[in-house]
C-alpha cells in the first residue's frame, strides 16, 4: 500500500466506500443477469475498482471523463447513484439515457461522465476534444480517458495521443491493464513496452499498481494538478485485473487464463481488502465499521435494484425522440 | 437431410474451403481458440495452425488492410469483423482500397478477400452492436455483397465468396447463428447475383433479405389465411443483384413490398423499390411499399427496440392495404 | 447584389459565424495559414488566430473524434475533411459517436459540430479523390446532410448548419469553388429541410442536388425550346428531406427525374425516386427515371472520367422519353 | 558520402542512372503540366532520388513496394519503363493501368509494385500483408512500404506496425521525411522524436540521410537481408527533402518555407550532384560519362512523352471494364 503523504480518514474512507459501491454494484448486475432479469450482457468491472475510484476521487466534478463497455465502475466513481444506473441497465424510463444507451452507453452528464463506449477505444477522441474544449475556453477542467490494454490496438488512440502532446492538452491517457482484450493476452496483442506507446508520442507516463488505491490517487492527483495547470498530457499505466469473464456471459475461461491466475489476484491482490486490512491496521477505520459499511451499501443497492425493476419502460412514442437536437 | 445451425454451416464453409486451398486465412479478433464471441470459427485453428487461423489485436482497419495487401499477394483472406458496427472503422480500407484495386491498376491486380461480419437488432446490444450496415458497401463499386437467410444459403454463398476474385462481404444475421435448417452434407455452391422465389404467390412480391425473409415468410402464411397469395423473393446478393427476378415476378404480381433491416432512409429497400417501380412501372397496381429499420440509432430498451425493426404483422397490414388499394398517401 | 465565389460564400459564412460565436472553431489540415488547398479558409487564421484556427496533423479519424468530444463539452467545431473520399476514414466518429451521441444519452449531450468537405468528379483526380458520398451519411439516422448547390446556398446554409445543435455534414462541390452567384451582402439563414424550387414548370419535375441543380437548369433550357416545362427543385439538405415540395411538384408535372452524383445505385436517386413512385403513384404518367454517377469507381483518364456523371443531354434525352412514353424498360 | 564495403562501378553507375531518371521524369511531368498537357495535378519526387533508388536497388523484382502520392521516383526505382508511365499520367490506354489510375494510382505489378496511393498513409496495410504472404507461403520475398512524414499522423500505421512486430513480417517501413506534409512542417504535426514512433511498437529503427545514395543503399541491403531472414520488421527514417511544391501547382512556397532552406537543399545537398562528385572524385566515372548519361535519358524521356502524347486513350466502353476480376 503506498503511503500517502498525509492521512485524511475521511477521504480514505470515501475511497473505500466507492470502492465497495462498484464491486456491489456489479455483483448485483451479475444476479440480475444470473435471474435473466438483464436485457442483453455487460462487462463486470470488479477487481479494477482501485483504478476507478483512485483516478475518479482526483478530480473535481466538473473535470471530465470517458469510460469503456466496461464502464460501471467509472460511473460511479465518477458520482452516479445506483437507482439511475439500474434503471438504465435495465432498459427503463428513469435511467440516465432513459434506457437508451443501456450498461456499453451510460453516461451522466452532470457528474462529468460523457459516457460508456461500445467501441473500443472510441472515446480517445472525446476525451481529447473536451481537453480542447477545456483549453479552449480557459476552464480549467481536466479529461481523463479510460481505456483497455486492448484499446491500444487502435490507432485512434495514437492520433489523439500526438495532438494531445502537440497542443498541450489537459488530458490523462489511463491504460487499464488487465491483461486481457477478451479472450486474448495483452501479449498477444502489443509489441514493445506498453510505456513506450505515450513516450512515442511526446507524452510523459507513469507506471503504477493498479491494485493500490493509494497509490493510484496520489499519482492522479499529482498529474491532474499539473495538467490543470496546463503540464499535461499525461499517460498512466495501471497494473490491474478483471475477476469475472470478459462479459457475464464468459464463464469457461480456462483456455485462456488459469484458475490459479484468477486466485492469486483475488486473494492476494484485491484492492478493496487490501485498502481495507490497512485502514484496521492504521486504525483510520474498525472491521466492524467496514462491515457496516458494506452491509449498507448492499441494502442501497438491492433498493436500488427493487427500485429499478419495477419501474416504468420509456413510452412507445419515445422511440423516435432524441435522434436530433432541438435548435432554438 | 440433416439440421445444421447458421453458425455450423458457416464454419463447415471455411473448413472446407481451407482444406480445398491452403491459401485461404482466417483473420480477426479472438477467431482461434476462443472461435469468435459467437463460436462460429470453433475449431479451425486446431485443423490449421495459428498461420491460417490469425488472432488479431483489435485493430480493424489494420488487420483488414493487412488483408488487402495479402488478396493482392497470393493469399485469399476471410476477415473476421466481429461486429457489423465496426464496418465504419474499415471503410477506408474496404472502400478505397480493396474495392478500387482491381479497377485502379486497369485489371492487373485482384483482391480476392472476405469479410465476415454481422448485422440484426433486438439482442438489447444498443446503437453500436446492432446496426445493419449493408447498404452502406453495396453503394461502393467494386464490392459484392451477400446476405444469408438461412444455414443453407450461409454455407453456399460463403464458399462461392471465398472463391470470388473480388472483395466480398458477408453479413450474418447475429440472431440466425443458432437457427438451424437443412443443409446437404455433398458440397454446393450458391452462385452471387441469382435471386431465391422462396415462395410463388400471384397477388403481390414480397423481395427480403436477410432475417426479413423469414418475417416475409411468415407474413406471407397469414396473408395465405386470408386469400392472399404472396411471392416470397431473397435476393441473395444485394450487389450484383438479380434484378431480373424481381421485375418478372413484380411483373406477374403487380404488387411489392420490399424489407430489409438496414435503416429505411437512403437504404436497401429505397434500390429496391425505386428499380421496381421504375422497371415494371406499367404492371404495378399498388404503390411499391418499402418496410426497413426506423431511421432511429437502435435503442437498448427492449420497450424501444423491437419498435425499431418491421414484423410480420406489419408485412401483412402493407400488403392487404395494397390489396384493398388503401394506400391513402399516395392520393 | 455583388456576385461572389462559392469558396468566398463559405469564407463569408464561417467569419461570420466566428464573429457572433466565440466557441465556433475551425480545424482540420492545412486551414490556416494555407487556407485548405482550395483556398476557402484564407484569411480566417488572420482575424481568429491559431487557437480558434488549427492546423491539425493528418489524422482525420483523430480530430473528428477530438471535435465530437470538444462539441459535447461547449464548443462548435468545424471540422474540414480536404476531400469527401476521405469520409471513408471517419465514418466511426462521425457515425458510431457524433450521430448516436444525443440518442444514446436519452437527450442529454448534444453535439453540434459541422464536417464540411466536398464532393464531385471530373477534375482528373482519379478514384480516391472524386467520389460524391453523401449518401452514406444521409443512411444514418442522426446526422443532417446539407448539399449547397451555389455560392449563395453555400453561404446559407454553412451559416444554418455551424447553429445547429446536432452533428451536420456539408458537401461542397469541388469544380463549383470557382462558381458566382449574387450574395447578399446582409446576414441571411438558409432553413435545413426546406426544398428550393428553382424554376416552376408543369410537364416533369427535375429533382437535383449540388451542381447537378445546374445540370438540371441547362437541361431545362433546352427541353423549353422542345416546348417542354420542367420544374427544377434543389432539396438543399437530403437530410432532412423536403418530401412535402417534391411530391406536390411531381403530383403536378406527373412525371420526375432525380438527378445526383453519387453513385446511381443504393444511392441517393434511389431513396428520392422510390418516395415519389410510392407516395405520388397514382399520379405519375410515366415512372420516376434516375440519374446517377455510373456504378465504377471514377477513372483517371478525361476519355472516361467525363463519361461517369449526368450530363445535360442525359437529362434531356430522358426527359422527352418520358414525355412520349417511351421507356421501354418498362413493358 | 558513405563508404562503401566494396566499390561496385556497375552498381553504383546504376544507381546514378536511375536517380538521374527519376529527376528527368519529373522535369518532363512537371514540363506537361506547365504547357497544360497533363490532365490533374502531380507530385513531384525530385530530391528525394536518393531514397527510391538506395531502397529499391537493395530490392529484388520479386520483392514487393507500396508507393503513395508522390510515387513516380518509387515506380521508375522498382523498374518501370517511361513510356507505360507518361502513358499512365495521361490518362492513355497503354499506362500500366490503361489509364484508370493516373499518377497517384500507378502500379507496375510485374516489377512488384503494388501502387502508389492518393490516401495519406493508405498502404501501410498493403504493404504488411504483402509481407504476411510472404511469410505465410514461405516466398521469402519483402516488402517496403514507402510514407512520407504526414503519414505518421495516420493511426493505421501504428496498428499495422504493431501486427509486423507480432509476427516478425519481412517488411520494412520507409519514412520519407522531407520535413513537410502539404503547406505544414513536420514539427507542427509530429509529436516526440520521430524515430521512437518505431521502436514504441518493438520495430527495430535505422535513422539514415536520405540524401546519401550509397548510405541508403548500405542500409537497406542489411535490412533487406535481415527481414528475409526473419529478422523483421524494420524502420527507416530518410531525412530528405523535396525540391517542388506539394503539387505543381503550389509556386509561392514563402509563406511555409523558405527559399533559403530549398536554396541550401538543392544546391550543397543533391543527391545526384554529389554522387556524381564522388563517382568522378573515385575515378569511377568521368565528367563526360555522366554528362552523356544525362543526355540519354533525357532523349529517352523526350521520346516517351511524344509517344505518350500521340498514344490513344482508352476506348469509352472500357469505363464499364475492370469493376470486378472475372473469377474462374
Ligand atoms: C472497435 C471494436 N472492436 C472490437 C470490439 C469487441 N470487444 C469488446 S471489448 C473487447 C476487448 C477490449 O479489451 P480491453 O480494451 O483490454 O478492455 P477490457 O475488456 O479488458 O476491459 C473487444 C475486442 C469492440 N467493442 N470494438
Ligand atoms: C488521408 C488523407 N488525408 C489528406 C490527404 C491530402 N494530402 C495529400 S498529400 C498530403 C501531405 C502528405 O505529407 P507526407 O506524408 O509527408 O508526404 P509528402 O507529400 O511530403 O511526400 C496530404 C495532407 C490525403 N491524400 N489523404
Ligand atoms: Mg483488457
Ligand atoms: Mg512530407
Amino acid at each position: 500500500m503506498a503511503k500517502p503523504a498525509q492521512k485524511n480518514s475521511d477521504a480514505y474512507l470515501h475511497m473505500y466506500r466507492q470502492m465497495v459501491k462498484i464491486r456491489v454494484f456489479e455483483d448485483s448486475a451479475n444476479e440480475l443477469y444470473l435471474t435473466a432479469k438483464m436485457p442483453g450482457l455487460t462487462h463486470m468491472y470488479s477487481g479494477q475498482e482501485a483504478v476507478a475510484v483512485g483516478i475518479c476521487e482526483a478530480l473535481e466534478t466538473r473535470d471530465k471523463i470517458t469510460s469503456t463497455h466496461r464502464g460501471h465502475g467509472h460511473c460511479v466513481a465518477k458520482g452516479a447513484n445506483f437507482k439511475q444506473m439500474f434503471c438504465e441497465l435495465l432498459g427503463k424510463d428513469e435511467g440516465y439515457c432513459h434506457g437508451k444507451g443501456g450498461s456499453m452507453h451510460i453516461a451522466d452528464q452532470a457528474n462529468g461522465n460523457l459516457g460508456a463506449n461500445a467501441i473500443v477505444g472510441g472515446s480517445a477522441g472525446i476525451a481529447t476534444g473536451a481537453a480542447l474544449t477545456a483549453k479552449t475556453l480557459g476552464t480549467g477542467d481536466v479529461a481523463v480517458c479510460f481505456f483497455g490494454d486492448g484499446a491500444l490496438g487502435q490507432g485512434l488512440l495514437y492520433e489523439c495521443m500526438n495532438m494531445a502532446a502537440l497542443w498541450d492538452l489537459p488530458v490523462i491517457y489511463a491504460c487499464e491493464n488487465n491483461l486481457y482484450g477478451e479472450y486474448t493476452h495483452v501479449s498477444e496483442m502489443a509489441a514493445g513496452a506498453l510505456m513506450d506507446r505515450a513516450s512515442a508520442f511526446g507524452i510523459e507516463g507513469h507506471e503504477v499498481d493498479g491494485q493500490d488505491v493509494l497509490a493510484v490517487n496520489e499519482l492522479s492527483q499529482q498529474l491532474v494538478a499539473r495538467a490543470r495547470n496546463g503540464e499535461g498530457p499525461f499517460f498512466m499505466l495501471l497494473n490491474t485485473y478483471r475477476y469475472h469473464g470478459h462479459h457475464v456471459g464468459d464463464i469457461n475461461r480456462a483456455y485462456y487464463r488459469s484458475k490459479e491466475e484468477e486466485t492469486f489476484w483475488k486473494e492476494t491482490r484485491d484492492p478493496i481488502t487490501n485498502f481495507g486490512d490497512w485502514l484496521v491496521t492504521e486504525k483510520l477505520a474498525s472491521f466492524d465499521e467496514l462491515q457496516a459499511l458494506h452491509a449498507e451499501i448492499k441494502t442501497e443497492a438491492k433498493a436500488a435494484v427493487n427500485y429499478a425493476l419495477s419501474a416504468a419502460y420509456p413510452a412507445v412514442e419515445d422511440v423516435t425522440e432524441h435522434v436530433f437536437a432541438e435548435t432554438v | 437431410m440433416r439440421n445444421i445451425t447458421l453458425s455450423k454451416a458457416v464454419n463447415e464453409a471455411l473448413a472446407e474451403e481451407m482444406r480445398l486451398d491452403s491459401t485461404v486465412i482466417l483473420m480477426g479478433e479472438d477467431v482461434a481458440e476462443a472461435g469468435t464471441p459467437f463460436k462460429v470459427t470453433s475449431g479451425l485453428v486446431e485443423e490449421f495452425g495459428t498461420t491460417r487461423v490469425i488472432d488479431t489485436p483489435i485493430s480493424e482497419p489494420g488487420f483488414t488492410g493487412l488483408a488487402v495487401g495479402a488478396a493482392m499477394t497470393g493469399l485469399r483472406p476471410v476477415v473476421d469483423i466481429m461486429f457489423g458496427d465496426f464496418l465504419f472503422l474499415i471503410m477506408d480500407q474496404l472502400c478505397n482500397q480493396a474495392a478500387k484495386t482491381h479497377y485502379m491498376s486497369g485489371g492487373k491486380l485482384t483482391v480476392p478477400m472476405v469479410v465476415r461480419t454481422n448485422m440484426g437488432a433486438t439482442r438489447r446490444s444498443a446503437a453500436q452492436h446492432s446496426q445493419s450496415l449493408h447498404a452502406l458497401v453495396a453503394h461502393i463499386p467494386g464490392i459484392k455483397v451477400a446476405m444469408p437467410s438461412s444455414a443453407y444459403e450461409a454455407k453456399g454463398l460463403m464458399k462461392t465468396a471465398i472463391r470470388d476474385n473480388n472483395p466480398v462481404i458477408i453479413f450474418e444475421d447475429k440472431l440466425m447463428y443458432q437457427d438451424k435448417a437443412p443443409v446437404p452434407e455433398q458440397e454446393y455452391l450458391i452462385p452471387f447475383g441469382a435471386a431465391h422465389i422462396l415462395r410463388e404467390g400471384s397477388d403481390i412480391t414480397l423481395v427480403a433479405t436477410s432475417s426479413m425473409v423469414q418475417v416475409a415468410q411468415a407474413a406471407a402464411l397469414h396473408l395465405a389465411e386470408q386469400g392472399v397469395s404472396a411471392e416470397v423473393i431473397d435476393p441473395r446478393t444485394i450487389a450484383p443483384l438479380d434484378e431480373e427476378t424481381i421485375l418478372t415476378s413484380v411483373k406477374k404480381t403487380s404488387r411489392a413490398i420490399v424489407i430489409d433491416e438496414g435503416h429505411q432512409s437512403y437504404g436497401v429497400t429505397a434500390e429496391i423499390a425505386a428499380r421496381i417501380a421504375e422497371k415494371a412501372f406499367y404492371h404495378l397496381d399498388a404503390p411499391v411499399q418499402r418496410l426497413g429499420a426506423m431511421d432511429v440509432p437502435i435503442p437498448f430498451s427492449p420497450a424501444l427496440e423491437d419498435l425499431t425493426v418491421p414484423t410480420p404483422d406489419d408485412v401483412v397490414a402493407r400488403a392487404l392495404m395494397a390489396m384493398r388499394g388503401e394506400l391513402f398517401h399516395a392520393l
